[in-house]
């Protein structure tokens, strides 16, 4: 009987939303994501992989897949684009996850821990969980560095890195419930983290270009798809790596609270 | 991959995400809920493998399956576990 | 010299990365970092404002802009940031607003728990700062989420220390709209990237003509409840009264003068550059308009029956953004006029009264109309500031809002629009009734209470801000200069200011 | 002709296979969860595995990615079924009727009045 009342009152807003989806549908059915352009702008007999003249490109996609290693030395399309040439973008969203991560700890400084009482001794964790986390550990932490160490190279980089890494940390406070990494040191490593992304954006507005996030060491430092190469690529993406590593890290600590 | 396997594959990953996220919202119980959601997550992080994006892949898979599904749990632990409406335990 | 704009964005994000690390030194020293970093912004805003005006720099189109690029590749293939001039005016009041709120809460004790609500509050204002300058349709969405993540954590923040209040209320409500809003604006986005191949706003525009109507009919309706939900449009408003309720006054200062004016511009950007040349006549426009002016009477007529005078400002506020809106996309050297000097009028009166309101807070959760009574007998400081604010917000003579409302309704009644006409003047009867209800509180009554002490920064910082906002109403031709700029920017001619004058 | 390694990565991988479809028989078919994870460590554990080698028999270069797979395979999977066994048996998820021995109570008690004291 409840439910019946419930599903009338709802119609409207199914309706709704059945109406939205399908204009949504539609429309996106309508649009070729990226075909027509590209085809437009493309040299007569263009073989793929080969080099365009930048002069006549204007549609961003297709000069990235041209040029990308060339222009910004790095062997990932992907890092590319997200690193070198949507690098504010990035930066953008390294302080969403910044603010968001520190508006929770602001947010619950507030709440006061009224189930102070309720808090009953845990047990210890089991021995094979513990001494098996600690095993893994190391492993994981060593994944995740290679993750954004090699984002340049490999598919991966800074934010997956840095998630891999949180991930362990994670498995490290379900396997330890009362121990944990200190708050200062991970806020330390965000902060710093976060600076060291600024600052490198700081260094294009120094060096040749003037500009900011430019990446004017590219070609300087290696050949594309080695380790060292890039030019400022796999730095900033060490900063992104650390800084989401701690910041998520952070997060998980402090929404675990004291030992539940 | 040949056109026709990934258009089945495609087609039976979403078909999954879709069923997973109706059981989603038609649980009561949220922890179930939120594992059940970070089980929508592991799916989209294969079709992302499907789609040749795997660095979207790796993101999905440990963010959207480990990490949000942990941080719903512990905040889940702090306030109810049910639903209203849902069975008390 | 010009400075880069990019310093708009690195100078906030720069502060808010230091700000945790100086917290964990001194949580009272941390709270001046923010401080700094809006200071530092507002002169760069300055000088990109003035550099705006009197050189003649960069030309794009036919008004003066200043460019700047990121990642060191030329748009569209980098990001690049446009200071249009009224980008640059908005986002020169923005950061003002930001400084008045920061220095205003700074001596207060309300919370030692840390700098969050300086932080928070800077970063918003580095966020809308972006959505408003920025010349990339992703990086503009990359912006709104900055923005409406330290809006939320605003919105959250208790108003005194810790106690249960109604602040999760109203944040949780925000927190769920605008991850729509930004869901929409997303899938907006997603589309017209898919139809036009860049993200560009300016080769977006020159490419939207040839796409399918009904994929940018749907990009339209998209933008539009998406941003609308952060401008706080009539229907889709329904959580700002609770975050107005529920938060402190610096936080409803800054929803009512920088989130909701962001997401005001940002959404006019959109539509006027992008979406409006892809549709047939002035479908897009007229939307707006008539959108703005309803906005404008339920807001009015709201806040003419609010009981609670934090609510009351808020959904003055919601007015205000109608009146705006529609008077932008009423278009003509009349609208703009209007728009402008209605938005810098607006600017500039609602931080005073939401500060007076602050400073006058109660035990209560809620704030009744009655904290009012006696104000003249009880503070006259206050009573004058509050008094001052509120005529200049309904647009008596010395105040920009009054010269804003006459070149409305010169516009709407030059193009015998008068069904437009008459909305407005119901609007404006509203909120006359209100203000006056509120006014006739205010004088001194028989049984008077205990006296009301307001603080120093409180006033020091009211006092400037009426006094400008005297100033530029009764001598409107010092903002001749960017206004036209900025009808430039919107296809105007320019008319003279001082001679109608 | 096909070359030796492969034929040999072709059997790993088809004994991975089955054990692959019998654990997830077992995780339909058996009673409760402690029976489940029976069959989704051990016979899940093996097929996986066998499956991993198999590929890198196939392609050499892959060979030492796929024995660093299987190694950490071999840790983790242990180890996770054991803490969803102890999760589950802490938040009180019953056992089968037909099971005959339960030591895992008694010790839990044990240590549960030790942590008390």
């Amino acid at each position: 009987m409840m439910e019946r009342t419930t599903f009338h009152r709802s119609l409207p807003a199914i309706a709704l939303a059945l109406l939205f989806a399908a204009t949504l549908f539609v429309a996106f059915v309508e649009v070729d994501f990226g075909e027509p352009r590209i085809e437009e702008e493309l040299p007569v007999n263009y073989q793929p992989g080969e080099e365009i003249d930048t002069e006549n490109i204007t549609t961003p996609g297709l000069r990235y897949l041209a040029n990308s290693s060339e222009e910004t030395g790095s062997a990932n399309l992907v890092t590319a684009v997200v690193v070198n040439y949507r690098g504010f973008d990035t930066l953008g969203e390294v302080t969403i996850l910044f603010l968001a991560a520190t508006g929770v700890g602001a947010l619950l400084s507030f709440i006061k821990d009224d189930d102070e009482k309720k808090k009953k001794k845990i047990l210890p964790p089991s021995l094979i969980l513990n001494k098996g986390a600690r095993l893994v550990l190391p492993l994981i932490i060593l994944f995740g560095v290679y993750v954004f160490l090699h984002g340049h190279l490999s598919p991966g980089g800074g934010f997956q890195g840095g998630v891999i890494i949180a991930s362990g940390m994670l498995l490290f406070y379900i396997a330890e419930p009362t121990k944990g990494a200190s708050h200062k040191v991970i806020s330390i490593i965000e902060s710093t983290a976060g600076l060291a992304f600024i600052g490198l954006g700081i260094v294009g507005l120094m060096t040749a270009s003037k500009i900011f996030l430019a990446n004017d060491f590219a070609g300087d430092w290696g050949e594309v798809g080695m380790l060292v190469s890039a030019g400022l690529l796999p730095l900033i993406y060490i900063a992104i790596g650390f800084k989401v590593g701690s910041e998520m890290t952070g997060l998980v600590e402090k929404m675990r609270g004291d030992g539940s | 991959m040949n056109e026709l396997v990934f258009i089945a594959l495609a087609t039976l990953m979403f078909i999954l995400m879709i069923a997973l996220a109706v059981m989603v919202i038609r649980s009561k119980d949220l922890i179930k809920a939120a594992i059940l959601l970070s089980g929508v997550s592991l799916i989209a992080s294969f079709v992302f493998v499907l789609l040749r994006a795997p660095d979207v892949a790796m993101a999905e898979a440990s963010i959207g399956s480990a990490l949000t599904a942990i941080i719903l749990v512990f905040a889940i632990k702090k306030t109810n576990r049910f639903e209203e409406g849902g069975e008390e335990k | 010299m010009t400075p880069d704009p990019v310093l708009l964005i690195v100078i906030p994000l720069l502060a808010a990365f230091l700000t945790p690390l100086v917290a964990l030194g001194s949580k009272k020293f941390a709270r001046y970092v923010p401080l700094i970093g809006v200071l530092a912004m507002g002169v760069v805003s300055l000088l990109l404002l003035k550099d705006l005006i009197e050189v003649q720099p960069r030309t794009y189109g036919a008004y003066n802009t200043i460019e700047s690029t990121t990642g060191g590749f030329q748009p569209p293939f980098g990001i690049s940031l446009i200071v249009t001039p009224l980008g640059g005016l908005i986002t020169f009041g923005m950061i003002m607003v930001a400084l008045y709120v920061l220095v205003t809460s700074i001596q207060k004790k309300e919370d030692d728990k840390g700098p969050w609500f300086e932080m928070m509050a800077m970063m918003a204002t580095a966020g809308a700062v972006g959505m408003v300058i920025t010349g990339d349709l992703f990086n503009m969405f990359v912006f709104l989420e900055i923005t409406s993540i330290s809006g939320t954590i605003l919105a959250a923040l208790p108003r005194g220390n810790g106690e249960k209040g109604l602040n999760w209320k109203g944040a949780a409500g925000y927190a769920v709209i605008s991850a729509l809003a930004s869901f929409l604006i997303l899938a907006a986005i997603a589309l017209l990237y898919g139809a036009t191949s860049t993200l560009n706003i300016a080769q977006m525009a020159e490419r939207v003509g040839s796409i399918d109507t009904f994929v940018a009919g749907t990009a339209l309706l998209l933008m539009i409840i998406g941003f609308g939900i952060e401008a706080e449009i009539f229907p889709l408003n329904g959580w700002a009264p609770e975050v107005y309720r529920g938060s402190r006054w610096g936080t409803s200062t800054i929803f009512s003068g920088i989130i909701g004016k962001a997401g005001l511009i940002a959404m006019l950007k959109v539509v006027t550059v992008i979406l409006a040349p892809a549709l047939e006549g002035n479908i897009a426009m007229d939307i707006l308009l008539w959108g703005g002016v309803i906005t404008f009477i339920v807001g009015e007529a709201a806040a003419f029956t609010s009981k609670d005078l934090y609510r009351l400002w808020g959904f003055s506020s919601i007015g205000m953004f109608g009146l705006i809106l529609a008077a932008f996309s009423l278009g003509g050297e009349n609208g703009i006029y209007a728009a402008v000097l209605i938005m810098i009028g607006h600017l500039i009166s609602k931080p005073v009264l939401f500060s007076l309101t602050g400073a006058m807070r109660h035990k209560d959760r809620d704030l009744p109309l009655s904290v009012l009574d006696g104000l003249m007998g009880k503070s006259r400081v206050t009573a004058f500031l509050f008094i001052g604010a509120a005529l200049m917000l309904l647009g008596m003579p010395p105040s920009p809002i009054f010269w804003g409302k006459y070149f409305l309704f010169s516009g709407a009644g030059g193009e015998s629009n008068w069904l437009l006409v008459g909305l407005l003047i119901v609007g404006t009867l509203l909120e006359a009734g209100y203000i006056g209800k509120l006014l006739w509180r205010v004088l001194p009554k028989k049984e008077e209470a205990k006296a009301f002490k307001l603080p120093i920064t409180t006033t020091v910082m009211a006092l400037i801000a009426v006094a400008l906002g005297v100033l530029l109403g009764a001598v409107p031709g010092l903002l001749q200069d960017i206004i036209d700029l900025v009808v430039l920017e919107f296809g105007g001619a320019i008319i003279i200011l001082a001679g109608v004058i | 002709m096909i070359a030796i390694n492969v034929i040999i990565g072709m059997v790993l991988i088809i004994i991975g296979l089955s054990f692959q479809v019998l654990g997830a028989l077992g995780l339909i078919r058996l009673p409760d969860v402690y029976n489940r994870l029976q069959a989704a460590t051990k016979s899940i554990t093996l097929g996986a595995i066998s499956i991993a080698i198999g590929v890198g028999v196939m392609d050499p270069t892959l060979l030492t990615k796929a024995i660093l797979v299987a190694v950490f395979l071999l840790i983790t999977n242990p180890i996770s079924s054991h803490a969803i066994a102890r999760g589950a048996y802490r938040s009180g998820v019953p056992l089968w009727k037909g099971s005959v021995v339960d030591k895992y109570g008694p010790a839990l008690e044990r240590k549960e009045r030790e942590v008390k004291e």
